[in-house]
C-alpha cells in the first residue's frame, strides 16, 4: 500500500513541475501586466514597480528564481494585494473553498445515492425516471443560474436564508452548497443506478435474497458497498472540480475563497497568485485522485489486498 | 434456432459492416429516441432555414419598444433592444447548434483516439499519455483561453477547437478505462490471433464496444459544450454581438430572471429541450447500438 | 498603497487629508488642516496643521509627516500609481523621474511643526482638493519604517495589528473577500461629530449579488445598482435609488491614425448617427446624462460646448462627402471593448444606430480587461470603449488627456495650438471665467477634430437605506463618513461598497 | 409424503417479443433423505423451475401460470413474498453454479455465514460464529478459525463452494437445492464436492433437489432423475432404471454423448511440425516479489496431423502454454520452432504472416465472440485480412464456411447473442479455420458447453480436423474428452509436464500419483465403464 502511494506521488511530481512551468511562462505571455490599469501610470513608475518586484530581471531568472522559492515553500507576494504572500491569500482562502467543497460534496452525495438508489430499485418506473430526468437538468443546470434562482425563491420570495455571505449569518452556507453540489449530485445519482444496477444483476445478490433476506437488507448490507465503488472513485475527480469550479459561486453568494482569489488574479494578472492557487491546486487535485483511488480499492478487498502487498 | 438450409442473397450478405444498420432498424423501435431524433433534425432544419423562415431580422432593434412580454406581434416577447426572442433563439441555435456538434466531435475524435491508444498499448505509453491529460486538467483554463483568443484571434474554428481541448479529457478516461476491461476479454485475444494490426483492432473491436458510456457521455457534453461557449463569448473568444446563442441568451437572461422572466425561460426550454432530446436520442443509440440488450 | 474606486472609501474612512471635500458643496474645508493661505499670485500653499489632529496610536501629526510622506509618493522607487497628483509641486515631477535626487529642492517645507509650506509651479486652483485625494495622505512614518524600507510596498504595514492611521475610523478587521471592519477612532480630532460606531464593507465584484443582499436587508448602501432594476425601484415609494450626476464620461476613443477613422468627416458621421436620447432613454433606463463632449457639464461651474446633436442626415453626407455614400465602399469598422454587461448593451445599440443610418458595418469585439487596456494603450484598435472619472473637480483634468502624446490620449489626436491652451494658457489665467473661456475654446477644438465619441456622462447611483442620512449625492461620488448618521428605529450599521 | 411434492408447474416469461413458455407442467417429487437429480440441456427449465419455488424468478418478466408446490402441505407458490422469505434460507437452501460470483466480494465469509442463522434464528453475534466455525469445520475448510474472517476472494473455487454449502446448510434445512454446484470446478475438486454433498445429505437426512446438465456427474450420487427437455419432462426414474434402462430418445442421446473411448492409436509423421524447448512464461508480479512461474521449463513436439491434448487443472499452466506458442502472451525464455522458423524471434509482418498458419479457438464461445460483429464480418474478417478472399469472393467462402461449421446459411447476418453456446462455439472454430491453418490451439473449447452439445462440437472438430489436415494441441481439464479426442496426451501439474503417452497407456497404466488421481475423479466411472 505505502509503495503504491509513493509510486504514484513520485509520478505526481514531474506532472506538477510540468504544470508550473507552462502555467509560468503561459500566463507571462498573456497580454496586459499586473500594474496596468485604466489610468496607465508612467513608464518611471512601472518600471519601479517591476523592480519591486523582480520584474525587471530576465525571464528564466525569474523562472529559476521561483522554483527556488517554491522548494522552501515560498510562493512569493502577490501583486494585487500589497503586503499579503500568496501563502497567505491561499491560508485565507483555501479552509472557505475546502469547507464550501465539503459541503458540496455532502450535499452531493446525499440527494445522489438516495435518488441513484430508488432509481436503480425499480428501473424503468416513475421512481427511475423523474430522478434521472431531474439528474439530466442538474448536469445541464448552469450554477450562475440555480444560485440566483435558488437565492430568488428561498431568500427573497420565502424569506428563509441569507442571500450571501459566508459564515456571517446563520444559515448562509446552505444556498451555496446546494447550488455548487447540485451538479455533482446528477452526477452521482447516474453513477450509484449504473452502479448499482450493475450489482443487484450480480449471482451474490440472488445469494442473498435466497438466504430469505428482506429487500432492505439486501440493498443495505450486500449491494451499496459494491454499488458505490464507481460513486468513490468520482470523489477525488469530483472535489477537485469543486474546488476549481467554486468561484462562480463564490462570486455569487459573496464567498471568500480561493476560486474568487483565483479568477481574482488571471484577471488581475497576479501572476504568483496565478501560479500559486495553481500549484497548490493541481497537488491537491493529485492528491485527491489518489485519496479516492485508494478508497475505492480500500473498498474492494480484492483490491486492498493488492495493494497491501 | 432452425437447421433449415436457406439461400441467402450474397448481394445482401456483401454489403460490409452492418453494425450501424442494424442499430438504426433497432433504434426506430425506440419511441422515445425517435422522438428525440425527430425534435433535433427539427431543431437542426430550422437552424438551417433559419435566415429564410426567420419571422424579423435578427439585427432589427426597436429600441422604444425594448423588453416586452410575449404578443401577437412578437410570439416569445423581445429583449432590451426590443429584437424578437423567437428570432434571437432560432439564430442563436444556429450557433449552439454548430458548435454544440462540432466541438463534441472535435472532443469526441480526440479522446475516443487518445483513450483507447492508452487503454490499448497500456504501460509506460499509457502512462505517459494520462499524466499528460493531468497535466491539462490542472492547466489554468481561463488564462490559456485568454491567451488563445489572443494569440489566434477570435474565430469560430478556435472556438470549436478550444471547447474540444477541455472536453477531450474526461473522453479520453472513460475511453481508457474501458478499453482496458475490453483488453481483457478473449475476442480481443482473437482478433489479435489473427494477425490484426493494433489500429484496426481497436477501430473495429475496441471502440464499438466501447460507445455505450461513451454515447451517454457525449449527450451530457453538448450541452454543457454549449453553456461553455457562452463563457469563452463572455471572455471575448467566442462569438461576437449582435451573434447570439443559447447560452449566452440565457446568461444575459438569468441576469434579468425578475424583471424580464421570458428571456430566460425561452432560450432555456430551447435548450432543455435539446438536452432532453440527446439524451432519449443516446439512450436509445446505446441500447441500439448494444445489440446484446436487444433479445435478453 | 490601494488603488480603485471602491478602496477609496475605505482608505478615506480610515485616514484623513489636510483638507476635505464638504459632501454637500464640495467645497475644501478643514481636516488634518484647521486652515490654509494662498499666496498673491497662488504658488504657495501655506497648510496650518490642527494641533488637535493625531494618529490613531496617539502621535500628534505634524508637517514633517507630511514631507515624509509625499518624499515617499513621489520616490522613483516607490512605483506609486498616482505620484502624478502632487506634480503641480515645484519639481515634483522632476524628483519622481529621477531627473533630480535631492528632494530638498522639491516645493515642500515643514517651516515648523504645525506649518506646511507647498510651493507650486504655477496657479493651481484645484490643489486643495487634492488634498482630499488618499494618495496626498499622510502615513505614519515609524510604522512604516519599522517593516522595511519608505518606499518597500510589499510590507506587512498596512495589516490590522499594525496600521496607524489619522481617520474619523481605524481598521477592526480585514478579512479578504469577506468584509473590512472600521470603527469609531477615539483619537479623531473631530470624534465628537462622528456619528457611527463603525462601519462594514462588503467586497464584492457582482452588482446582482449587491442588490440583492439590499434587498434582504443585509446592506444600508450599494455602490451600484443594476441597470434592469433601476426602473422597479425608481417607481416605489420612498424609493432608496438616489441617483446623481457625477464627475465622469462614457465616450469611444476614434483611432485617427487609421483609415477610415483618419477622416474626421467619417468621425463625425459617427458621432452624428448616434441617437444619444434614445439610447439613454431605452437601453439605459435613463440612467445617465447624454454627453455631446468629454467634460461632464457644470465641472465647478463649467459647461462645455455643444458642437453637434443627433442628425442622421448631415451624418449621411458626411459620409459622403467622405467617400463611402450609403456606406458604399465602406471598409468596416472594429469597436472594441472590455467584458461588460453594460458595454455589450451600449456597443450593440450603436452597431445598430450605424447600421441604420448610415448603412455601414461595424463588427464589436470585446476583450478582457487587461487584454483590452492593452490594446487600448498600444493603440490596437479602430473604436474602443472609455471612460475617464475625474480625480478633481475641474475641466483640466479631463482636457489634458488630449495632450499631443498624453498617456491617456490613446486617439493619435495631437493639435499644438490645443496643447498650448491646456498647458500654457489655462494656468496663467487670472480669473476662473477667463481660465473656462480658455478651456471652452480648447474643447471646441476638441470636439471639432473629434477624436472620441461622447455617449454619456455618469451618474452615481445608490441604493441607500431610508435609516441612513448623511450621505447626499454630490459630483465626485464622495463617500464622507463623518457625517453620516442613522435613524436609530434602523437596525445595526452596515454599509457596502 | 413426500417433502416436496411439484404438481404441473408452469412458468413463462413475457417479454417484448411475446410469451415464452419456460417451464411446461412438469411434476415431481423429493423424498426426505433422498437426492433428486434434474437433468436437462441449458434452457430446459430446469433452473427456473426450482428458482420460481422460492419466488427467486424476476417477476416481471417471469410469471407462473398454475401448478402446485407442495411443501410440508402448503403450496409455496401461493405464498406472499414475506412467508416465503421465512421459508428461503431456512427451510430451503440453495447453492449456486458459480462459486466465484456467488459470494459477496465485500462481506468476510464469516460474515457471509452467520447472516441467514442471525436473521431467521435471532441468534447471538458469538453463538452465530460458533456455528459457522462448526459447519466450516464440517464441510472441510482447514482452520476455520483463522480463515472465517477471510474474504472470498482469497479461497480458491472448490473453497468457496464449500463455503456456500455449509451457508446453506447452517439453518439445517430441509431441503437442499443444488445448481450445478460442480460444473465450473475442476474434476478433482468436482469429485471432492459430489462427495461433500452425499455425505452431508445423508448425515442429516435431508432431501436434496440437484441440477445439472451432465448425466455423469449424478450417476453416484442420485436416488431419482429427472430428464428435461425444452419445458418438459421427457423421463423420471431411479438411478439405475435411467442408465441401464432408459426408454425416451433423448436420455439415451444424454448417456451416449459421454465420452468414454480412446481413439484409436495412428502412425505419426516422423518430422514435427512444433517444437517446444524449455519453454518459460513467467508473469511479473511487480518488484520484490516472485513471479508467477505459469509455464517452467516445458519441452515437446507436435507432429503433423497430430492432436496433442494437454490436461490439467485449473492454474497447471495448460491455457498459457497454448497462448506462448501462438505469442500471445510474452515468452519469458525458451523457443517455439514453427515449421522451422523460431516464432519467439518474430515480429511485425513475418508475424502476421504466421498468424494466419495457427489458429486458436476460446472456451468461452461468450467472450470469444465480438459482440458487435455479426457472424458475416467475423468470419470475414480474417478472410480479407490474409487477402485469402477479395471483397466479390468473400461472401461466398463464408457461405462456405458457414456450411462446414454446420450453421444454417440464414443466420449470416445474426450477432453472436442470438445463438446458444454450441452455434457460437461453431462461429468460433469457423473463423480460426477460416485462413486455413496448418495448426490450431484449442483452449477448453467444449467445457462451456452441455454434453449434448459437447459430444457435436467434438465430432464436428473431429471431422474438421481431418478434412483441413490440422495439427492440434487442445486443452482441457477432461480426461475423458481428451482420450476420445488426443492421439497422445500430456499431464500438467504446475507448469510442468509431469506425464505423457497415448490416451490408452495413461487410462491404464497411469505412472504418476497426480494421473491417477485425476482418472479417479472422472464423474460416473463406476457406472459408464
Amino acid at each position: 500500500m505505502w509503495r503504491f502511494i509513493g509510486i504514484r506521488l513520485l509520478q505526481a511530481i514531474p506532472v506538477i513541475l510540468v504544470v508550473i512551468t507552462v502555467t509560468f511562462f503561459l500566463v507571462r505571455m498573456a497580454p496586459g501586466g499586473p500594474f496596468d490599469s485604466e489610468k496607465p501610470v508612467t513608464r518611471e513608475v512601472k518600471a519601479a514597480l517591476e523592480a519591486q518586484y523582480k520584474l525587471d530581471l530576465p525571464l528564466y531568472q525569474q523562472y529559476f528564481s521561483y522554483l527556488g522559492d517554491l522548494a522552501h515553500g515560498d510562493l512569493g507576494p502577490s501583486f494585487k494585494y500589497s503586503g499579503r504572500s500568496v501563502n497567505e491569500l491561499i491560508a485565507a482562502g483555501f479552509p472557505v473553498t475546502a469547507e464550501l467543497g465539503l459541503y458540496a460534496l455532502l450535499v452531493a452525495l446525499g440527494i445522489g445515492c438516495l435518488a441513484g438508489i430508488a432509481a436503480a430499485l425499480r428501473p424503468n418506473t416513475p421512481q427511475d425516471y423523474i430522478p434521472m430526468s431531474a439528474a439530466m437538468i442538474g448536469i445541464c443546470m448552469p450554477s450562475f443560474l440555480l444560485g440566483p434562482l435558488l437565492v430568488l425563491v428561498f431568500g427573497i420570495y420565502l424569506d428563509w436564508l441569507p442571500v450571501s455571505g459566508w459564515g456571517d449569518i446563520p444559515g448562509d452556507k446552505i444556498l451555496p452548497s446546494l447550488t455548487l453540489g447540485s451538479a455533482y449530485a446528477a452526477y452521482i445519482a447516474r453513477l450509484s443506478r449504473a452502479g448499482m444496477l450493475e450489482v443487484l444483476n450480480q449471482d451474490y445478490i440472488r445469494t442473498a435474497r435466497a438466504k430469505g433476506l428482506p429487500q432492505w437488507q439486501v440493498v443495505l448490507k450486500h449491494s451499496l458497498r459494491g454499488g458505490m465503488i464507481p460513486v468513490v472513485a468520482f470523489l477525488g475527480p469530483a472535489f477537485a472540480g469543486l474546488l476549481a469550479g467554486s468561484f462562480v459561486v463564490e462570486t455569487i453568494f459573496q464567498i471568500p475563497g480561493l476560486g474568487r482569489f483565483y479568477v481574482q488574479a488571471a484577471f488581475n494578472r497576479d501572476y504568483t497568485m496565478i501560479l500559486g492557487t495553481t500549484v497548490f491546486l493541481s497537488v491537491l487535485i493529485v492528491l485527491f485522485n489518489l485519496l479516492s483511488d485508494i478508497l475505492a480499492a480500500w473498498m474492494n478487498p480484492r483490491l486492498r489486498a493488492q495493494y497491501g502487498k | 434456432m432452425t437447421s433449415q438450409q436457406t439461400i441467402v442473397d450474397i448481394s445482401q450478405a456483401e454489403q460490409g459492416t452492418s453494425l450501424w444498420h442494424d442499430a438504426w432498424l433497432r433504434l426506430r423501435r425506440n419511441r422515445l429516441a425517435v422522438l428525440g431524433l425527430v425534435v433535433l433534425v427539427l431543431f437542426t432544419a430550422i437552424a438551417l432555414l433559419t435566415p429564410w423562415i426567420a419571422p424579423y431580422s435578427y439585427q432589427a432593434q426597436n429600441l422604444e419598444l425594448g423588453a416586452s412580454p410575449p404578443s401577437a406581434a412578437h410570439w416569445l416577447g423581445t429583449d432590451i433592444f426590443g429584437r424578437d426572442l423567437l428570432t434571437q433563439i432560432m439564430y442563436g441555435g444556429r450557433i449552439s447548434l454548430a458548435v454544440g456538434f462540432v466541438a463534441t466531435s472535435v472532443a469526441l475524435l480526440i479522446g475516443v483516439t487518445w483513450g483507447a491508444i492508452a487503454g490499448y498499448v497500456g504501460g509506460r505509453t499509457d502512462a505517459v499519455m494520462m499524466r499528460l491529460v493531468d497535466i491539462l486538467y490542472a492547466l489554468p483554463f481561463m488564462i490559456f483561453i485568454v491567451l488563445l483568443s489572443v494569440v489566434f484571434g477570435r474565430n469560430m474554428l478556435l472556438l470549436f477547437l478550444a471547447i474540444g481541448a477541455v472536453e477531450w479529457l474526461t473522453m479520453a478516461r472513460i475511453m481508457r478505462g474501458q478499453v482496458q476491461s475490453l483488453r481483457q476479454q478473449e475476442f480481443v485475444e482473437a482478433a489479435i490471433s489473427l494477425g490484426l494490426s493494433p489500429a484496426t483492432l481497436i477501430r473495429r473491436h475496441l471502440v464499438p464496444n466501447a460507445l455505450g458510456p461513451i454515447i451517454v457521455y457525449t449527450t451530457l457534453t453538448i450541452p454543457n459544450v454549449m453553456l461553455l461557449e457562452a463563457f469563452l463569448s463572455f471572455l471575448g473568444l467566442g462569438i461576437q454581438p449582435p451573434q447570439t446563442s443559447w447560452g449566452l441568451l440565457i446568461s444575459y437572461g438569468a441576469e434579468t430572471m425578475e424583471e424580464y422572466p421570458w428571456l430566460l425561460i425561452f432560450p432555456g426550454l430551447a435548450l432543455a429541450i435539446t438536452l432532453f432530446s440527446l439524451n432519449f436520442l443516446g439512450d436509445g443509440l446505446r441500447d441500439a447500438l448494444d445489440v446484446r440488450g436487444a433479445k435478453d | 498603497m490601494v488603488t480603485g474606486i471602491p478602496e477609496n472609501h475605505i482608505v478615506r474612512a480610515i485616514f484623513e487629508g489636510l483638507a476635505v471635500k464638504n459632501p454637500y458643496t464640495l467645497e475644501p474645508e478643514p481636516g488634518v488642516a484647521e486652515s490654509w493661505d494662498i499666496s498673491e499670485d497662488g504658488r504657495i500653499v501655506t497648510f496650518h496643521i490642527n494641533p488637535e489632529a493625531k494618529w490613531s496610536n496617539g502621535d500628534p501629526m505634524s508637517a514633517h509627516d507630511y514631507v515624509w510622506s509625499w518624499q515617499r509618493l513621489l520616490s522613483p522607487a516607490m512605483g506609486a500609481e498616482y505620484n502624478y497628483m502632487l506634480f503641480p509641486v515645484k519639481n515634483a515631477k522632476a524628483f519622481a523621474t529621477g531627473e533630480i535626487t535631492d528632494f530638498d529642492q522639491v516645493g515642500v517645507k515643514a517651516l515648523d511643526d504645525l506649518t506646511l509650506q507647498v510651493t507650486l509651479n504655477e496657479r493651481t486652483p484645484y490643489f486643495i482638493q487634492l488634498m482630499d485625494h488618499y494618495s496626498t495622505f499622510a502615513v505614519h512614518r515609524p510604522t512604516i519604517e519599522k517593516f522595511g524600507k519608505a518606499t518597500d510596498r510589499y510590507t506587512p504595514w498596512t495589516r490590522v495589528e499594525n496600521i496607524v492611521s489619522n481617520g474619523a475610523f481605524r481598521l477592526k478587521t480585514w478579512a479578504l473577500n469577506r468584509r473590512i471592519e472600521v470603527e469609531k477612532s477615539d483619537t479623531y480630532w473631530d470624534r465628537d461629530n462622528v456619528k457611527l460606531n463603525g462601519v462594514v464593507f462588503y467586497p464584492t465584484e457582482n452588482v446582482v449579488s449587491e442588490e440583492r443582499m439590499f434587498r434582504v436587508g443585509q446592506l444600508h448602501y450599494t455602490n451600484s445598482i443594476p441597470l434592469g432594476k433601476i426602473p422597479l425601484y425608481r417607481e416605489m415609494e420612498n424609493s432608496p435609488y438616489v441617483q446623481a450626476p457625477y464627475l465622469g464620461t462614457y465616450f469611444f476613443l476614434l483611432n485617427t491614425t487609421r483609415p477610415p477613422l483618419d477622416d474626421v468627416r467619417v468621425r463625425k458621421a459617427l458621432s452624428m448617427a448616434v441617437d444619444r436620447e434614445t439610447l439613454n432613454k431605452t437601453v439605459l433606463k435613463g440612467s445617465n446624462v447624454p454627453a455631446y463632449s468629454i467634460t461632464p457639464p457644470d465641472t465647478l461651474g463649467y459647461y462645455p460646448p455643444q458642437l453637434f446633436g443627433y442628425d442622421v442626415a448631415r451624418a449621411r453626407e458626411l459620409l459622403a462627402e467622405a467617400g463611402y455614400p450609403d456606406g458604399q465602399g465602406w471598409p468596416g469598422l472594429e469597436l472594441t471593448y472590455n467584458t461588460s454587461e453594460d458595454h455589450r448593451k451600449i456597443a450593440v445599440a450603436l452597431q445598430q444606430m450605424w447600421k441604420d443610418a448610415l448603412n455601414i458595418e461595424v463588427t464589436l469585439t470585446n476583450q478582457e480587461w487587461k487584454v483590452y487596456l492593452d490594446s487600448v494603450t498600444q493603440m490596437n484598435f479602430q473604436i474602443a470603449r472609455r471612460g475617464w472619472i475625474g480625480d478633481y473637480v475641474d475641466p483640466n483634468n479631463f482636457l489634458d488627456l488630449y495632450l499631443t502624446g498624453g498617456g491617456n490620449n490613446n486617439t493619435g489626436f495631437s493639435d499644438a495650438r490645443y496643447d498650448d491652451m491646456i498647458l500654457h494658457q489655462a494656468p496663467q489665467a487670472a480669473t476662473r471665467e477667463e481660465r473656462f473661456d480658455i478651456f471652452y475654446r480648447a474643447e471646441t477644438l476638441l470636439m471639432e477634430q473629434m477624436p472620441i465619441i461622447p455617449i454619456y456622462t455618469y451618474t452615481s447611483k445608490h441604493l441607500i437605506h431610508p435609516s441612513v442620512n448623511g450621505l447626499p449625492p454630490n459630483l465626485m461620488d464622495s463617500l464622507n463618513l463623518k457625517y453620516v448618521w442613522l435613524d436609530r428605529n434602523w437596525q445595526p450599521e452596515q454599509a457596502g461598497d | 409424503m413426500s417433502l416436496l411434492e411439484v404438481q404441473n408447474l408452469e412458468v413463462s416469461f413475457v417479454t417484448r417479443n411475446g410469451t415464452n413458455k419456460a417451464v411446461d407442467g412438469i411434476s415431481f417429487s423429493v423424498d426426505t433423505g433422498k437426492i433428486t437429480a434434474i437433468i436437462g440441456e441449458s434452457g430446459s427449465g430446469k433452473s427456473v423451475a426450482c428458482y420460481s419455488l422460492l419466488g427467486l424468478v424476476p417477476r416481471p418478466p417471469g410469471r407462473i401460470d398454475g401448478g402446485r408446490a407442495l411443501f410440508e402441505g402448503r403450496d409455496l407458490l401461493q405464498l406472499e413474498e414475506r412467508q416465503l422469505r421465512e421459508i428461503r434460507g431456512r427451510d430451503i437452501a440453495m447453492i449456486f453454479q458459480d462459486p466465484m460470483t456467488c459470494l459477496n466480494p465485500y462481506m468476510t465469509i464469516g460474515k457471509q455465514l452467520m447472516e441467514p442463522l442471525r436473521y431467521h434464528r435471532k441468534v447471538s453475534r458469538e453463538a452465530a460464529r460458533a456455528r459457522a466455525l462448526e459447519l466450516l469445520e464440517e464441510v472441510g475448510i482447514r482452520d476455520p478459525a483463522s480463515t472465517i474472517d477471510n474474504f472470498p476472494h482469497q479461497f480458491s473455487g472448490g473453497m468457496r463452494q464449500r463455503v456456500m454449502i455449509a451457508m446453506a446448510l447452517i439453518n439445517e434445512p430441509k431441503l437442499l437445492i443444488a445448481d450445478e454446484p460442480t460444473t465450473a470446478l475442476d474434476v478433482t475438486i468436482q469429485a471432492q464436492i459430489l462427495k461433500l454433498i452425499a455425505e452431508l445429505q445423508h448425515k442429516r437426512d435431508i432431501g436434496v433437489i440437484f441440477i445439472s446438465h451432465d448425466l455423469a456427474v449424478v450417476a453416484d450420487i442420485a436416488d431419482t432423475i429427472v430428464v428435461m427437455k425444452q419445458g418438459k419432462v421427457v423421463e423420471t426414474g431411479d438411478r439405475a432404471a435411467i442408465f441401464q434402462h432408459a426408454r425416451d430418445p433423448y436420455t439415451k442421446k444424454l448417456l451416449a454423448a459421454i465420452p468414454t473411448d480412446s481413439k484409436p492409436p495412428q502412425a505419426l509423421q516422423p518430422e514435427p511440425l512444433i517444437t517446444v524447448r524449455n519453454l518459460c512464461t513467467w508473469f511479473d508480479q511487480g518488484r520484490g516479489s516472485e513471479p508467477v512461474k505459469a509455464v517452467n521449463d516445458v519441452s515437446f513436439d507436435i507432429h503433423r496431423g497430430e492432436v496433442l491434448g494437454l490436461v490439467g487443472e485449473s492454474g497447471s499452466g495448460k491455457s498459457t502454454i497454448g497462448r506462448s506458442i501462438l505469442r500471445l502472451v510474452p515468452v519469458t525464455s525458451g523457443n517455439v520452432n514453427f515449421d522451422g522458423t523460431d516464432l519467439t524471434a518474430l515480429q511485425g509482418r513475418e508475424l502476421k504472416q504466421m498468424r494466419r498458419r495457427m489458429q486458436m479457438i476460446f472456451q468461452d464461445p461468450f467472450a470469444s465472440l465480438n459482440p458487435r460483429m455479426t457472424v458475416y464480418d467475423t468470419l470475414a474478417e480474417p478472410l480479407l485480412l490474409h487477402r485469402i478472399e477479395n471483397r466479390k469472393t468473400v461472401g461466398q467462402a463464408v457461405l462456405k464456411l458457414m456450411d462446414d461449421v454446420g450453421l444454417a446459411r440464414a443466420f449470416v447476418r445474426k450477432y453472436p447473442h442470438e445463438f446458444s453456446g454450441g452455434q457460437r462455439q461453431r462461429i468460433a472454430i469457423g473463423r480460426a479455420l477460416a485462413t486455413r491453418p496448418e495448426f490450431v490451439v484449442a483452449d477448453e473449447p467444449v467445457s462451456a458447453l452441455d454434453v449434448t452439445i459437447q459430444a457435436q462440437i467434438l465430432d464436428l472438430m473431429q471431422a474438421l480436423g481431418r478434412e483441413y489436415g490440422l495439427t492440434m494441441l487442445f486443452v482441457s481439464h477432461d480426461l475423458a474428452v481428451v482420450r476420445h479426442l488426443a492421439d497422445r496426451i500430456m499431464v500438467l501439474y504446475h507448469g510442468e509436464v509431469v506425464e505423457q503417452g497415448s490416451g490408452e497407456e495413461l487410462f491404464t497404466h497411469p505412472q504418476q500419483a497426480y494421473t491417477r488421481q485425476l482418472l479417479q475423479s472422472i464423474p460416473g466411472r463406476s457406472l459408464l465403464a
